[in-house]
């Protein structure tokens, strides 16, 4: 039994783990410095590793996440945080057109080692332009990993293996889990990214989900096996790579799918699955796919609507009964 | 050495241009860099600069042509240096000034320089046919192949030099079924006993026959009718291949030529002759001329105890004539079930039909009061036939010649013509079918081989089986079969279990009186696959589409035998045998 | 100021690679042999030769659209570079970057970028790790007169200069952006006054004259390499080509062919050769054998690259992720 | 598979599917779901009424093509009719049956050779050994009733559809009922997560010089009995001529080995990766047990359960092996479903 630390703890010591391990490691962004990040992430890294590894940059995601792309490309393993996913956009061309082109554009020639650290979801009474979800858009853009830890067991052992690993890698976290607890070895570990993990094994209905949907699938899940059905609730843990064989071999076996994720219903990750369920496994289909999902709107901000916004464990249960009128 | 011109790529989306000026004429000395023309792409004009410097040797395309990008439009030379006049553009490497460029020309070229650009406007024009089939015969494989055809879209001519519906309509099933039924009615009352006055009954050929020929062109009407309504092309002419996809049409109103995509070739067949006994239409005759006879022989030798022969004696026996089957093989419907054939030889003997059979017809004497008729049996025992008529049944011979066979050098396959199980000749877009290909001289083969002759051209593609189609003889009984006989099948070496089912266990058949008559069904004892099935009795060519049927849809006994039946029906008795080949027959000791 | 007779005659003949190698790609490029887009830097090759050769290989550059000269100048090989030209798999980029990406960060080249401004904020990170990896090294970003308008241009040089990055930003003002002439796109003449507003020195220079900018750049790089922090130094001068090749007349719907003349007039390397004889650096002998052994690497290059292979079709799979 | 099927028929992808394996006309399948649409349990259930489903409809499987399908042992789910609306014919059935073993999914033994079987049985078991932890279970199980309804049954299925059934195809019944029961007997372990197999394929040991081979009778919980019997026999058959396709091998959940015809009482199995459980069949022989303070004489065989114990725990085994005794000893719950 592992001593139990935040989720936020787990990513900062990830994050001083590696700092410390290699010294090609830092970090940039806004107030992640003295402040410790908004989000007190990297709360205490820059006293210990300094200003310049942990660097609080001007309010210009262009240039600092096209810095971090030249310093990567130049032997740097950068650690981007941006304070929202919503502030991605100002530096949209860093990401699309050249961070995530670099290595094939170039023939391989260049590599881009960093890390892009976003959190999603709305809950904190942040309103439309500081809390939405809309990472399933990078999954439309080759060459960009993107991990969803949704403990904070995951968030460490993926933070070391999205710093130490070749490739730029969106890091999304969620911000209503950064004080959910857990369970974290002091050692450091890695997990992989593009590796679904089946959290609760069944035979009658699969689940994949995302991030905080994670919990809300098991609990309900819990709840029906009082009733009967025998859920599966796989955790994605990742968008890119997508662990495909991992989703169809579980909907092979149940023949329905029930997506999970924060992002808008229209064309977020579910919708992926969905397409690629209707073209690989049709055949095994029982029920209609469902996505349990954000509805296509902004955020709002006065409480109850917000609290509306966000799908819930009744969300799901909709969801199962639905899918149970044709099993 | 020389440097080629191009119009250059004009951009990414260009992809022609029109040449609106040259700066420069042919001999101009010229400057790497300086304006050579002026193209117009897209209603942008851009100036084209010389790629070296040199004099212009050649202007390949001239202001005013439009030509696509890259095109070779002209040609720097060195000093003194020439341009040959097939000169055949390089447009390989790029060309310029480099030590390793290739010089100028290579091999002599086959067209000339003006044709450098005409890659460009060049455009392959596609076949251009009257029709996209043309049918050579209106038989009953012609006019259905030419229907389906017109169903299907196509833009369909049928060439028929005589009256439509061919040999089957006008000289074949349908006037002898019209003969038949007219007589049919006197078979019955004779044997039945229940009419006084029997005796005296009689009918009246001349009228039959002026019955018989409206129905012939109350059909042939029709069969126009369907043509017209289908869109078909109708040519009264006779036709004659000039290559595959032309046919020369001489008819009435001269002759006239008509090219078609493909060809379907349904000439049929004709009455054919034994040497020995040549006919004269007087006192040696053939079925046509029996058909048009406007009284009744006293005496009739008919030579050949197929389907025809048998059918005409039966019309002839009835009405009065002596009739005598001579058959050259060992019986009368060679080839159908020997129950069947038993029966029928029994039925046609107690009309009073005389048949000889294993006999050979040697030769034909005519006399005053008739022809007499020399034969021989097996034996070799000579005897001679007297008789008013005699008739040639001996079957029939394809009609192959008349319309430019050799024009085609079509494949033959004996007297037929060769085709494949999509009823191609060896011809690529010639079909033939019916009579003409012989695989079985019948109407409905004929109309089912131009059925897949016309889906197989018009590109669905489909093969003719010749395994379930069944065959009817319409004598008193009738005799009908589908698929294999018992002995065929045995002698294909397969298991078989025959369900059979006498008429005179039915209900329905006692009571019309009709008690001589069998059902027989051929199964595989295994799977009870319907191998074939034989009839023989009233109706036996009605029931049999029901085995037809059941055959198609690949209904075993089992099936067969659990389909209900109204009662009291003959049809109970095809029910029944297929019950019998499970040993479930109901009403059978 | 002296400068040393090697890289007198290294600057000659760097522009006239350049030249030779863009004449080449303007004829290849009208017979259809190279696919896509050309942008050619005929007319500006004394600016990539001036500021290159004050660069090493552990230095870096950012490079435009407009990219053949700076790779050129910072060392790239041709055979490779034109077989990229043309799509092959013995390309630079394997024939999947093309005339806009060419890159070997190996030579410290941080690839040509198909996004005006893009490579501004990748100068910045490069100079990040050199200053806390490589201390002593520089990056250079090129850039056009146009991008100095992009947000990118101002976040970047602020940040350099906030963190005393060593970036020398040199902007090759050619006087468009495609066909919007600089008069239309801002309303100043000389963008080396922007620097004022960033805390860093700025100067213009003639772009044309490749000895006043090898000597400015080789000023500004210094500065950067003993850790002063970021220039920003102006280049005048003007493309002789339309934007890409296909611009029909080289730009006629935008500008005079007077104009074009006039700037034809200062070719950068007529001038120099003038300057190499009067100095009696160089005969006119001695200067036609530079474009003779030119004209022959090229040619090899060519060759090279049209007896390359394509890439095959599986190889549209690599590289998607590292 | 045709498109007017698709237009007429309401029925969900995987309803679609298992018909189309089964051969089944879906217009003749009840359809239970929302709207009336065709589930996939719909399905099964119509499946597992084979008298319905053989004349039901309007053919798409002629009668004969299907007889003669199941002479041959030819899927019908994977054979193309050519018929009008694509009917299956004889002709396709023949075709099919003609047709080689799909490419990579034969087993043909000619090529394996024999040596290369033996590595393979001995590396797939002794791993099996090595990494699953067997625990063994076994009971006594009078085999009388069971025997009785044998002989009851046998020629009434031989005339109805022409099948000899045998001991075992009862018992494989038996079994997958009572796998359906226990869905985690039915599952693999793959060190990390648990798979519970939806179709129960019971998988029957077969002797070849070349050692055991293992093909698998498919959705034995859904087949009725005398379907189980052809596929057996057909598959042993094939079996013994190396003709055996691979998939009809990988696909078993679970397997029976027997060594019923030996003089061998009882004997401990190992499990067959990646399957969780394994049972062993001794000979059935005369024993002397008593019943209710009678001493009587009684048919009795010795089952053997070898299971994971990292996925199956012993009560759960032990509630198996029960419940399928149960079975046996009362084959009138297996097959009227009086349980």
């Amino acid at each position: 039994m592992s001593r139990v630390i935040t989720y936020a703890q787990a990513l900062n010591e990830a994050l001083a783990h590696c700092m410390d391990q290699d010294d090609s490691v830092f970090i940039m962004g806004e107030d992640v410095g003295r402040y410790g990040g908004i989000f007190q992430v990297t709360a205490g890294l820059q006293e210990r590793f300094g200003v310049d590894r942990v660097m609080d940059t001007p309010i210009s995601e262009a240039a600092f996440v096209g810095g971090a792309v030249g310093a990567a490309m130049t032997g740097m393993r950068p650690v981007v945080e941006i304070m929202f996913i919503d502030f991605i956009t100002v530096a949209m061309d860093m990401v699309i057109n050249q961070m995530a082109k670099m290595h094939f554009m170039f023939g391989g020639r260049a590599k881009v080692p960093m890390v892009i650290r976003v959190n999603i979801g709305a809950g904190r009474g942040t309103a439309a332009q500081h809390s939405q979800s809309f990472h399933a858009i990078f999954q439309h853009i080759p060459g960009i990993k993107i991990a969803m830890p949704s403990t904070p067991h995951d968030a460490k052992g993926m933070l070391i293996e999205a710093i130490q690993d070749d490739n730029p890698v969106l890091f999304v976290e969620h911000k209503k889990m950064y004080i959910d607890k857990g369970e974290v070895p002091e050692e450091a570990y890695t997990v992989p990214i593009g590796k679904a993990k089946v959290v609760r094994p069944g035979k009658d209905i699969t689940v994949v989900a995302t991030l905080n949907m994670v919990a809300k699938a098991l609990a309900v899940a819990e709840e029906m096996a009082g009733q009967g059905v025998d859920m599966e609730v796989i955790d994605l843990r990742a968008l890119c790579p997508l662990d495909r064989e991992a989703v169809l071999a579980s909907v092979r076996k149940t023949g329905t799918l029930i997506t999970a994720d924060e992002g808008c219903h229209t064309g977020n990750m579910g919708a992926e699955l969905a397409a690629m369920v209707a073209e690989h496994a049709l055949d095994s289909l029982q029920a209609p796919i469902i996505r349990v999902a954000g509805p296509d709107t902004p955020v709002a901000f006065s409480p109850p609507l917000e609290q509306a916004f966000i799908p819930s464990e009744q969300d799901l249960k909709d969801a199962v009964s639905r899918v149970l009128e044709y099993l | 050495m020389a440097v080629e011109i191009v119009l250059p790529m004009l951009g990414v989306t260009v992809e022609k241009g029109t040449i609106i000026e040259w700066f420069k004429t042919e001999g101009d000395a010229v400057k790497k860099g300086e304006s050579l023309y002026v193209v117009e792409a897209d209603k942008v004009t851009t100036e084209v600069e010389s790629p070296s410097d040199g004099i212009l040797g050649r202007i390949l395309v001239p202001a005013g042509v439009e030509v696509p990008v890259l095109t070779v439009v002209g040609v720097i030379v060195a000093q003194g240096e020439t341009v040959p006049d097939n000169y055949q553009p390089m447009a390989a490497a790029s060309q310029a000034p480099a030590p390793a460029a290739p010089a100028a020309p290579a091999a002599p070229a086959p067209e000339p320089a003006a044709d450098a650009y005409s890659a460009a406007t060049v455009q392959a024009e596609a076949h251009d046919y009257d029709y996209d089939l043309a049918v050579i015969g209106g038989g009953p494989g012609g006019y259905v192949a030419a229907i389906r055809a017109g169903q299907m879209g196509a833009k369909v001519l049928l060439a028929e030099k005589d009256t439509l519906g061919g040999t089957c309509l006008n000289r074949g099933c349908i006037p002898t079924k019209s003969l038949l039924s007219d007589v049919h009615p006197l078979h019955q009352i004779r044997k039945s006993g229940v009419y006084s006055g029997a005796g005296k009954l009689a009918a009246n050929l001349a009228k039959m026959m002026q019955r018989k020929d409206e129905v012939v062109s109350r059909m042939a009407g029709g069969v126009e009718g369907l043509l017209k309504a289908n869109k078909v092309t109708l040519a009264k002419a006779q036709a004659r291949f000039i290559d595959p996809h032309t046919l020369e049409l001489s008819g009435p109103d001269g002759a006239k030529r008509v090219s078609a995509a493909k060809i379907i070739i349904a000439t049929g067949s004709r009455p054919a002759e034994v040497p020995p006994i040549p006919v004269d239409g007087k006192q040696v005759i053939n079925s046509d001329h029996a058909l048009t006879l406007r009284e009744a022989p006293k005496s009739l030798v008919i030579v050949g105890g197929g389907v025809i022969g048998v059918e005409l004696a039966t019309i002839f026996s009835l009405l009065g004539s002596q009739v005598t089957i001579v058959e050259l093989l060992p019986t009368i419907i060679a080839g159908e079930d020997p129950e069947a054939v038993t029966a029928l030889k029994g039925a046609l003997e107690e009309m009073g039909i005389e048949i000889i059979t294993g006999a050979r017809a040697r030769e034909v004497k005519k006399g005053k009061s008739g022809p007499s008729l020399a034969i021989s049996d097996a034996a070799g025992n000579e005897r001679t036939l007297k008789a008013s008529l005699v008739l040639v049944a001996v079957g029939r011979a394809p009609n192959t010649d008349g319309w430019g066979r050799d024009a085609l050098g079509l494949e033959m396959d004996g007297p037929f013509v060769k085709v494949n199980p999509r009823m191609e000749t060896s011809v690529p877009g010639v079909y033939a079918i019916g009579d003409v290909v012989g695989k079985s001289m019948l109407a409905h083969t004929a109309s089912e081989e131009g059925v897949v002759a016309v889906e197989n051209l018009m590109g669905v593609g489909r093969q003719m089986d010749y395994d379930r189609i069944p065959n009817c003889i319409y004598t008193f009984p009738e005799v009908a079969s589908v698929g294999l006989s018992e002995a065929q099948a045995v002698s294909r070496g397969l298991k078989v279990k025959v369900g059979k089912f006498p008429y005179r266990f039915s209900g329905k058949a006692a009571a019309m009186g009709e008690d001589q008559g069998l059902v027989k069904i051929v199964s595989d004892p295994e799977l009870g696959e319907i191998l074939g099935a034989c009839i023989v009795g009233q109706h036996a060519t009605d029931l049999i589409g029901a085995v037809a049927l059941a055959m198609d849809l690949e209904a075993t006994v089992d099936d067969l035998g659990e389909v209900v039946m109204g009662h009291p029906t003959l049809a109970e008795t095809v029910k029944e045998a297929a019950l019998d080949c499970l040993g479930r027959a109901i009403h059978k000791p | 100021m002296d400068i040393p007779l090697k890289t007198v005659r290294q600057l000659y003949r760097t522009m006239v690679v350049i030249r030779a190698f863009e004449e080449r790609v303007q004829d290849l490029y009208a017979r259809g042999h190279i696919p896509g887009l050309a942008h050619l830097y005929i007319g500006e090759e004394a600016i990539a030769a001036g500021v290159c050769a004050n660069l090493g290989d552990k230095d870096y550059i950012t490079s435009t659209h407009r990219g053949h000269g700076h790779v050129i100048a910072k060392g790239a090989l041709l055979k490779p570079m034109m077989a990229e030209l043309y799509g092959k798999e013995t390309g630079y980029c394997k024939g999947k970057g093309g005339s806009m990406h060419i890159a070997d960060v190996d030579l410290g080249i941080l690839g040509a970028n198909g996004i005006a401004g893009g490579g501004l904020p990748i100068a910045v990170g490069a100079g990040l790790s050199c200053k806390m990896k490589h201390p002593g090294h520089v990056a250079v970003c090129f850039f056009g007169d146009a991008s100095s308008n992009n947000g990118t241009f101002h976040e970047s040089l602020n940040f350099a200069a906030v963190h005393k990055l060593p970036v020398v930003f040199v902007c090759e003002n050619n006087g468009f952006g495609i066909s919007v002439s600089q008069a239309q796109h801002q309303a100043i003449t000389d963008i080396a006054i922007r620097a004022a507003g960033y805390g860093m020195p700025g100067l213009t220079v003639d772009g044309n004259d490749v000895l006043s900018v090898y000597l400015a750049a080789g000023e500004a790089i210094e500065r950067a390499r003993q850790g002063q922090g970021p220039t920003l130094l102006e280049c005048k001068t003007y493309r002789w080509r339309g934007h890409h090749e296909g611009d029909p007349n080289q730009g006629g719907r935008y500008r005079s062919k007077e104009d074009i003349q006039a700037w034809v007039e200062k070719c950068p390397i007529k001038r120099f050769e003038q300057y190499l004889s009067k100095n009696k650096v160089m005969t006119k002998k001695q200067m036609q054998a530079v474009w003779d052994e030119v004209e022959l690497e090229i040619t090899g290059s060519i060759e090279f690259a049209e007896q390359s292979p394509f890439p095959p079709l599986s190889e549209m799979y690599q590289d998607v992720l590292a | 598979m045709q498109a007017n099927s698709k237009s007429q028929v309401r029925a969900m992808p995987a309803a679609r599917f298992l018909a189309r394996q089964k051969g089944l006309e879906l217009a003749a399948v009840q359809g239970s779901g929302p709207g009336g649409i065709i589930l996939k349990r719909d399905v099964a259930a119509h499946q597992a009424a084979p008298m319905a489903a053989e004349t039901s409809g309007p053919a798409r499987v002629t009668s004969l093509a299907r007889k003669l399908a199941l002479q041959k042992g030819v899927d019908l789910g994977a054979v193309r009719g050519s018929g009008p609306r694509g009917r299956v014919t004889k002709a396709d059935v023949l075709r099919a049956a003609a047709a080689p073993a799909p490419a990579g999914g034969a087993l043909a033994g000619r090529k394996v050779a024999a040596t290369s079987m033996r590595k393979t049985i001995a590396r797939r078991l002794s791993a099996s050994a090595f990494t699953a932890p067997h625990i063994y279970f076994f009971s006594d199980v009078k085999m009388d009733a069971l025997l009785g309804l044998y002989q009851d049954i046998k020629q009434e299925i031989l005339g109805r559809h022409g099948v000899k059934i045998s001991v075992n195809d009862l018992l494989i019944k038996a079994v997958a009922l009572t796998l359906e029961e226990f869905p985690n007997v039915n599952a693999s372990f793959d060190g990390e997560n648990i798979e519970v197999w939806a179709d129960i394929n019971v998988g029957l040991a077969v002797a070849l010089e070349e050692g055991l081979i293992v093909p698998a009778i498919a959705s034995a919980n859904i087949a009725s009995l005398w379907e189980i019997a052809s596929q057996r026999a057909d598959l042993v058959e094939r079996a013994r001529e190396r003709k055996l396709q691979a998939d009809e091998i990988q696909r078993g959940t679970f397997t029976i080995s027997s060594l019923a015809q030996y003089e061998i009482t009882h004997f401990t199995a190992i499990i067959n990766p990646p399957q969780s459980a394994i049972l062993s069949v001794g000979k059935t022989q005369e024993k002397v047990v008593a019943e209710n303070g009678q001493v009587v004489v009684r048919q009795v065989a010795t089952l053997g359960l070898s299971v994971d114990h990292r996925i199956i725990d012993g009560a759960v085994a032990a509630q198996f092996l029960t419940s399928l005794k149960k079975k046996l000893e009362r084959p009138a719950l297996i097959f009227m479903d009086l349980g």
